[in-house]
């Protein structure tokens, strides 16, 4: 689908989205029980990360996410999803995720899987929106050294390979893929054997 | 289908048992893992105060044998180093002695709780108190792998999973329920089954007699709360060789001390600095060779701080420094306790006389051992290490000034003579110590006995099955 | 060396001069800086242990009376306020006395020296030494602005620099050169010509007789350092009142302290925290608004951490806290080996049994006070707080333990009675002060000699110029 890479994200204009629309639309008709089951759908709504682990595809990033300086401050929507707007916040989502999960569902992901432009935009946003004292503020320049240049025309990963997902990137990259599914907290911790002799105590 | 493969997505060479204690076996389907926790079994690093190299505390710092005298710990006691070693320091450690067969030595069974997956697998089959009970001799057959992968992990989908009761136990006591623990938090968890403070309740309703391992929580877990709870129970480890103080011994509290620093209120686990995220090949893995972050700061510090790896040493040492230098001036005060106790007792002091110093040294004792014992606590939280010493400092003055009252009241109003105990070997001499027959003792069960248990537990293992998988297996 | 620092491009409405000691003409150029300078005014707000509010330090901690007994503190001294009340507190605190004129009071015109950007302008006109000569009282209506623009900034191109020579001359001390310091360096070096340990030094060569402002940094800023300063100076604040040990009196060491810490080591200056940038319309400035951070979490703290408000102050209090309790135990201990000393000199001691025992009162105080004494100490850099108040602890145990010996020689072998210091006025009682009389002199000088100094003042400054620019400068 060669046509989906040109989608820009920004606010809908013209008649370019609507077309996009019907075809969306017509991926949840068709898609809609058989993905509400298997990708649980609602959980994508939520912020919580452990919604975008429903794909194996996204483990890579998720187990790399996990291992991140970021993990405790920003999950995946902090980065990937606009935060100028309400709007612009499930807009970008919805067209995301519906993308992604037609791209899965058509078993058709690549092995290596890189950010489209609008993603990109959208995630260089999102680092600034954080660090924008830390980035153009000449005053920290004690702290940080180098930053009081403008260097809010590269993109922040350029530099800072590491953030969030590591400089090593594919879906082969992280050996046995294990992240912990929105299941995971229904299970115990323990084994059952020992459940039971503690139980039992 | 799908969603399960997102789960475990791999090929397994052997399918695992339950409770697979050859570490092994498992390496067979996750090698790198494997691979890399065999590393733990070098021994060349070595830091300001940490590392994997066997280090001898006593003979770094002889005052310890006089604090732990009458104790153990005063006849051997090396610094933590690898998991790959836990079985082998156990064997030797002269604290275990030298037992000549079944029913023989100074420890309990207990003592192999925290060093082997072999201990899953015989409390599934025994029962929890059953395997408490007894010699630690009875079980040096069944006992032989060293800490691995069935201490931490499910083998059906490679979990994190706590595998030990006392920790299970703990939580329950303090109304927690462990099945809640997050993801992330479950990546301290695993450690704090091991790392933490523990003792032994002879005492437990029902089980009395067994040497039942208890993480002393109920109250909490800082130094105030943890001394109450021993204090309600009148609990002592022993008494004092000297002083005659009913003392209490803190065992590493890692977890507890941990739990009160920065990084731990950050949301940072034990397992980001202590196994990190490893690239080999082009692939990641948890590193699982367990080490001092210090010898591995690209992976374990710099994810966060983008600092130099010469700096981050720097503040790790400096604080440990700064913890070092209280830490040793409060060891001088209590040795100094101890011994003027015993100058009273020779003097001729009564029980009523001792009882408020004694009470005082014990409380001083424990919170130095507290904020020592755990060897990263310095770092892991400086600050309330800090406090704990700085709280020690306190009581072990009340101690002092008392005894100085009660020594003059007995006649000796000027500074009691102190013993030389500038070598390890000195001090234990001191404290009358037989250091020859100890490491004869040992030595026979070196030649003896341990051949025997290791034998048995071969062809043990021998017949335990590895049932090879012989497709891709989607589970 | 310095980096190329941000020219300030703007229109200036009046033509600075060199030594302006007037914020308000300043403030026609830079209407932003001096109107949030002016917020220093404001007093609502009190955290745990800081805030802008007027805090009564003894009445919160009678101890402090005890411990000062014999010095101008334990008259009165409050926690410190905004800069815009440097010259009123100073006028009012009863430490500065009731002068009735020129050569009365018990201070000496040094004093003045972090109060106010008058004290350039007339160190400019009369020299230095000739500054810090003579009575407070002399110089009372010579110095009248608070804390101001002059005092951090050159009026030709608003770069920071430094105008106290106490600065200076300890950089030169340590051999080092103030002129090197970078920019950022510079945003916490105007604070440390103020937040700073310092000490009258009455015996400099060529300057004899003349209370000089000495910062004691030759041997290095920490508490052993500067220790060891004074001892080999053998120079002494004041002799206790009760004790009748020779004092030393530490004044908030924050720089020497805050360099210790973990944010000084990250090149965070103390301006960072603050003095952060603020936004007002769109435009970005610093923040003059000079106060608590904990006031202003969002500029202050969370341009780099970005955790939330409250548990960033939650921080900040648990280590305070920690703080407290081992220095609350510490003062407890001070306080009792002072009242042992008085007891001693009570039952007749000599020199010879009391000079060990004062020399390590001396000691175990000056390195409680180095730890108290700059309120931002426990967060600045809580180990180092940590570390000092411990070496307090261990020198005041050896104090107590030799004042037991020496009272059981004397015949008192039992705790000695304290006194009911419960609060500051019992403490203030026992330790002799005539309060009333103090009260009466100072209101003596309110009513009659300020208002004077207050209007020989004004006539002065009226007929300084201000010089309106007619255009717009390009500097
Ligand atoms: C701190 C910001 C941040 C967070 C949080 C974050 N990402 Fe990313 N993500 C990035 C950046 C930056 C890249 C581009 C990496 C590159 O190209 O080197 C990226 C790339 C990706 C890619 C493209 C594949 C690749 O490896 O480049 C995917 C898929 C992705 N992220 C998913 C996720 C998911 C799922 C989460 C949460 C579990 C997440 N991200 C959390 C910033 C973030
Ligand atoms: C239904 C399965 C599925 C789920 C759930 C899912 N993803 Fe993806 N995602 C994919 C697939 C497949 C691709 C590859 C698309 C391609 O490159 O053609 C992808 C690609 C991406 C990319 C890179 C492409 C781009 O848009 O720039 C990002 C970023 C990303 N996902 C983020 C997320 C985040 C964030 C979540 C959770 C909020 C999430 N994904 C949940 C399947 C999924
Ligand atoms: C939701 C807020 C948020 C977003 C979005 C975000 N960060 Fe961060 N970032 C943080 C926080 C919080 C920290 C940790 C700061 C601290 O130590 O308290 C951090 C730390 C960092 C660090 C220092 C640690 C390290 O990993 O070296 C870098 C560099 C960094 N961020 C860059 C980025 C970049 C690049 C992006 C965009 C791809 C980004 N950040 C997006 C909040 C964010
Ligand atoms: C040209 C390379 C480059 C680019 C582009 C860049 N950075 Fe950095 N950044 C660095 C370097 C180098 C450091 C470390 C400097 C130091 O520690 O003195 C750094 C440090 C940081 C830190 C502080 C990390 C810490 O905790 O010490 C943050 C946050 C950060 N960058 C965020 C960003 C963001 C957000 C962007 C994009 C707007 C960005 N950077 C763009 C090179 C870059
Ligand atoms: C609750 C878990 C636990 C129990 C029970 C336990 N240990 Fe340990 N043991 C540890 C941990 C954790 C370390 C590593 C400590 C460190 O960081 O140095 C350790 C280290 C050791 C070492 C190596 C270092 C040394 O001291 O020489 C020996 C030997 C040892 N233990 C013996 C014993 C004996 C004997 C007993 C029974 C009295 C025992 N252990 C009970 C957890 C435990
Ligand atoms: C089953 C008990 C057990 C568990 C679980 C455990 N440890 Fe240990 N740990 C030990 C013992 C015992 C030693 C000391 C071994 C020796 O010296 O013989 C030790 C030693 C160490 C050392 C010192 C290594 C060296 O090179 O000096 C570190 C670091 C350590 N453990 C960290 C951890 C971390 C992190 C975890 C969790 C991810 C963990 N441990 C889980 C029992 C355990
Ligand atoms: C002391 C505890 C401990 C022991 C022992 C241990 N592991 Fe782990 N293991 C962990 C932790 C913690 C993780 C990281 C889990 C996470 O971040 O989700 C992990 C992750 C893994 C993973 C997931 C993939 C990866 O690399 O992140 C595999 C597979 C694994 N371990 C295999 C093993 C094998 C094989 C052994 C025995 C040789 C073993 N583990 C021993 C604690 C342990
Ligand atoms: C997963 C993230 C992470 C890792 C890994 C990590 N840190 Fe930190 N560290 C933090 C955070 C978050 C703080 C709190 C300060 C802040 O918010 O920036 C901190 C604080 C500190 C401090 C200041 C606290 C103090 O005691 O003064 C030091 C020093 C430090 N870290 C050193 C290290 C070293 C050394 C390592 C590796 C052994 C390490 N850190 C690993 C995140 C991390
Ligand atoms: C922020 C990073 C960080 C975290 C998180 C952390 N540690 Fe450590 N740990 C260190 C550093 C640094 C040292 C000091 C190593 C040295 O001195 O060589 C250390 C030392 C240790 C040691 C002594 C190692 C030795 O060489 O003898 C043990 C055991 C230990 N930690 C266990 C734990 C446990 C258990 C946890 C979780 C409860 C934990 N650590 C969490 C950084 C960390
Ligand atoms: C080296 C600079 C310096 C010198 C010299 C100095 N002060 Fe201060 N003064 C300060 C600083 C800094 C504070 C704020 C202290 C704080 O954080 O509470 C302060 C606070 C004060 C306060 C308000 C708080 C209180 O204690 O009630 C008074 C009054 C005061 N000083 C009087 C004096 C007197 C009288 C002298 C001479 C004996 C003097 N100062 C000498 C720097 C100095
Ligand atoms: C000329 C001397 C001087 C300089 C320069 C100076 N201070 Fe002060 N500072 C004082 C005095 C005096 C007080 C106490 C005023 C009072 O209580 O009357 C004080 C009070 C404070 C307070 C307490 C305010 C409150 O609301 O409680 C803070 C915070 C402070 N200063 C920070 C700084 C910082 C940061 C700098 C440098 C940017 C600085 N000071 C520079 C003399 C100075
Ligand atoms: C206690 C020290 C101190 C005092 C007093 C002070 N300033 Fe500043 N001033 C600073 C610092 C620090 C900066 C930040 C410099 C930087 O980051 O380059 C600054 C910056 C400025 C700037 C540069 C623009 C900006 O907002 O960053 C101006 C203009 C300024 N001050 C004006 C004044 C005026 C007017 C007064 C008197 C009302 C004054 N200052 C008093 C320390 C001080
Ligand atoms: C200009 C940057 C900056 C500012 C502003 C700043 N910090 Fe930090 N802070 C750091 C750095 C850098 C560290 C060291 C740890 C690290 O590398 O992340 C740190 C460490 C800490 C720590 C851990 C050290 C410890 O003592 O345990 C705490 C807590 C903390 N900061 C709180 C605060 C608070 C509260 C404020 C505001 C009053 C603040 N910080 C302002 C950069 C800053
Ligand atoms: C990382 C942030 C940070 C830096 C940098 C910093 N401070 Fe502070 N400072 C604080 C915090 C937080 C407090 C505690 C405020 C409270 O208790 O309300 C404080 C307290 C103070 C106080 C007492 C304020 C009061 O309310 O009475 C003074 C004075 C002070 N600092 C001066 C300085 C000086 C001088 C420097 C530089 C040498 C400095 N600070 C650097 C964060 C900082
Ligand atoms: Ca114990
Ligand atoms: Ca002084």
């Amino acid at each position: 689908m060669p046509k989906l890479k040109d989608i820009k994200i920004l606010p809908p204009k013209g008649s370019h989205w609507r077309e996009k629309a019907v075809f969306y639309i017509a991926v949840i008709c068709g898609l809609g029980l058989f993905m509400a089951k298997e990708s649980r759908v609602t959980s994508y709504l939520t912020d919580d990360p452990q919604a975008c682990v429903n794909c194996h595809v996204m483990t890579p990033v998720y187990n790399s996410w996990m291992h991140s300086s970021h993990r405790e401050w920003a999950n995946c929507n902090d980065c990937h999803v606009p935060h100028d707007n309400v709007f612009n916040k499930y807009y970008f989502k919805a067209k995301d995720g519906l993308y992604h999960a037609s791209v899965f569902t058509m078993r058709a992901e690549p092995d290596v899987i890189e950010m489209k432009e609008a993603s990109q935009e959208v995630v260089q946003q999102n680092c600034i929106r954080c660090h924008v004292q830390q980035v153009t503020q000449a005053k920290y320049d004690g702290w940080i050294e180098g930053h009081s240049e403008n260097r809010l025309g590269r993109q922040c990963w350029s530099c800072h390979k590491q953030v969030p997902h590591g400089k090593v990137h594919g879906l082969s990259t992280i050996q046995n893929n294990i992240a912990p599914l929105p299941t995971d907290s229904d299970e115990m911790v323990i084994p059952s054997w020992l459940a039971e002799a503690v139980n039992k105590e | 289908n799908r969603k399960s493969e997102a789960k475990y997505r791999y090929t397994p060479a052997v399918s695992i048992a339950e409770n697979e204690p050859r570490n092994e076996v498992w390496g067979q389907n996750f090698p790198k893992e494997y691979q890399s926790s065999l590393q733990t079994k070098d021994t060349n690093f070595i830091s300001y105060q940490g590392g994997s190299k066997m280090r001898d505390m006593l003979e770094e710092d002889p005052r310890l044998v006089i604090l732990w005298s009458g104790y153990g710990f005063s006849k051997d006691y090396n610094q933590g180093r690898g998991h790959a070693y836990a079985i082998e320091d156990i064997h030797n450690t002269l604290r275990t002695g030298g037992p000549k067969g079944e029913g023989d030595g100074p420890m309990p069974a207990t003592c192999w709780t925290c060093k082997s997956p072999d201990v899953p697998r015989l409390m599934n089959e025994k029962g929890i108190a059953e395997f408490y009970s007894g010699k630690w001799a009875d079980k040096g057959s069944e006992v032989v792998n060293s800490i691995g992968c069935a201490d931490c992990h499910d083998p059906n989908n490679m979990k994190l999973r706590i595998t030990r009761p006392a920790l299970v136990e703990a939580f329950d006591a303090m109304g927690k329920d462990i099945n809640q623990a997050t993801h992330n938090e479950m990546r301290s968890l695993v450690c704090a089954q091991c790392h933490v403070e523990y003792y032994f309740n002879k005492k437990l309703p029902g089980k009395e007699g067994v040497p039942y391992l208890v993480l002393p929580w109920k109250n909490g877990m800082t130094v105030e709360a943890m001394e109450k709870y021993y204090d309600d129970l009148e609990f002592s480890d022993w008494t004092h060789g000297l002083s005659k103080a009913p003392m209490l011994k803190a065992q590493h509290p890692g977890y507890e001390i941990f739990s009160t620093g920065v990084h731990a209120d950050r949301g940072v686990s034990c397992a980001d600095c202590h196994m990190p995220y490893k690239s080999e090949g082009g692939q990641k893995f948890t590193d699982h060779h367990i080490q001092s972050p210090l010898n591995n700061v690209s992976n374990a510090c710099q994810v966060c701080h983008r600092e130099e790896t010469k700096n981050l040493i720097k503040n790790v040492y400096e604080r440990q420094r700064k913890a070092a230098e209280t830490r040793l001036k409060l060891e001088d005060l209590l040795v100094k306790s101890h011994i003027e106790a015993k100058k009273c007792w020779d003097l001729g002091a009564t029980e009523a006389q001792m009882k408020d110093i004694l009470t005082d040294i014990r409380h001083a004792q424990w919170r130095w051992d507290y904020s020592a014992a755990a060897h990263g606590g310095s770092f892991h939280s400086p600050v309330e290490t800090a406090r704990v010493m700085g709280s020690a400092l306190v009581v072990v003055q009340e101690a002092r000034v008392k005894l100085a009252r009660l020594l003059s009241d007995l006649g000796h109003n000027k500074p009691v003579e102190m013993p030389d105990i500038s070598t390890k070997e000195k001090a234990q001499e001191f404290i009358g110590l037989d250091m020859e027959k100890l490491h004869a003792d040992k030595e026979a069960f070196k030649k003896n006995l341990l051949p025997k248990w290791l034998e048995e537990a071969k062809a043990r293992e021998d017949k335990m099955p590895i049932v090879n998988t012989v497709s891709a297996v989607e589970k």
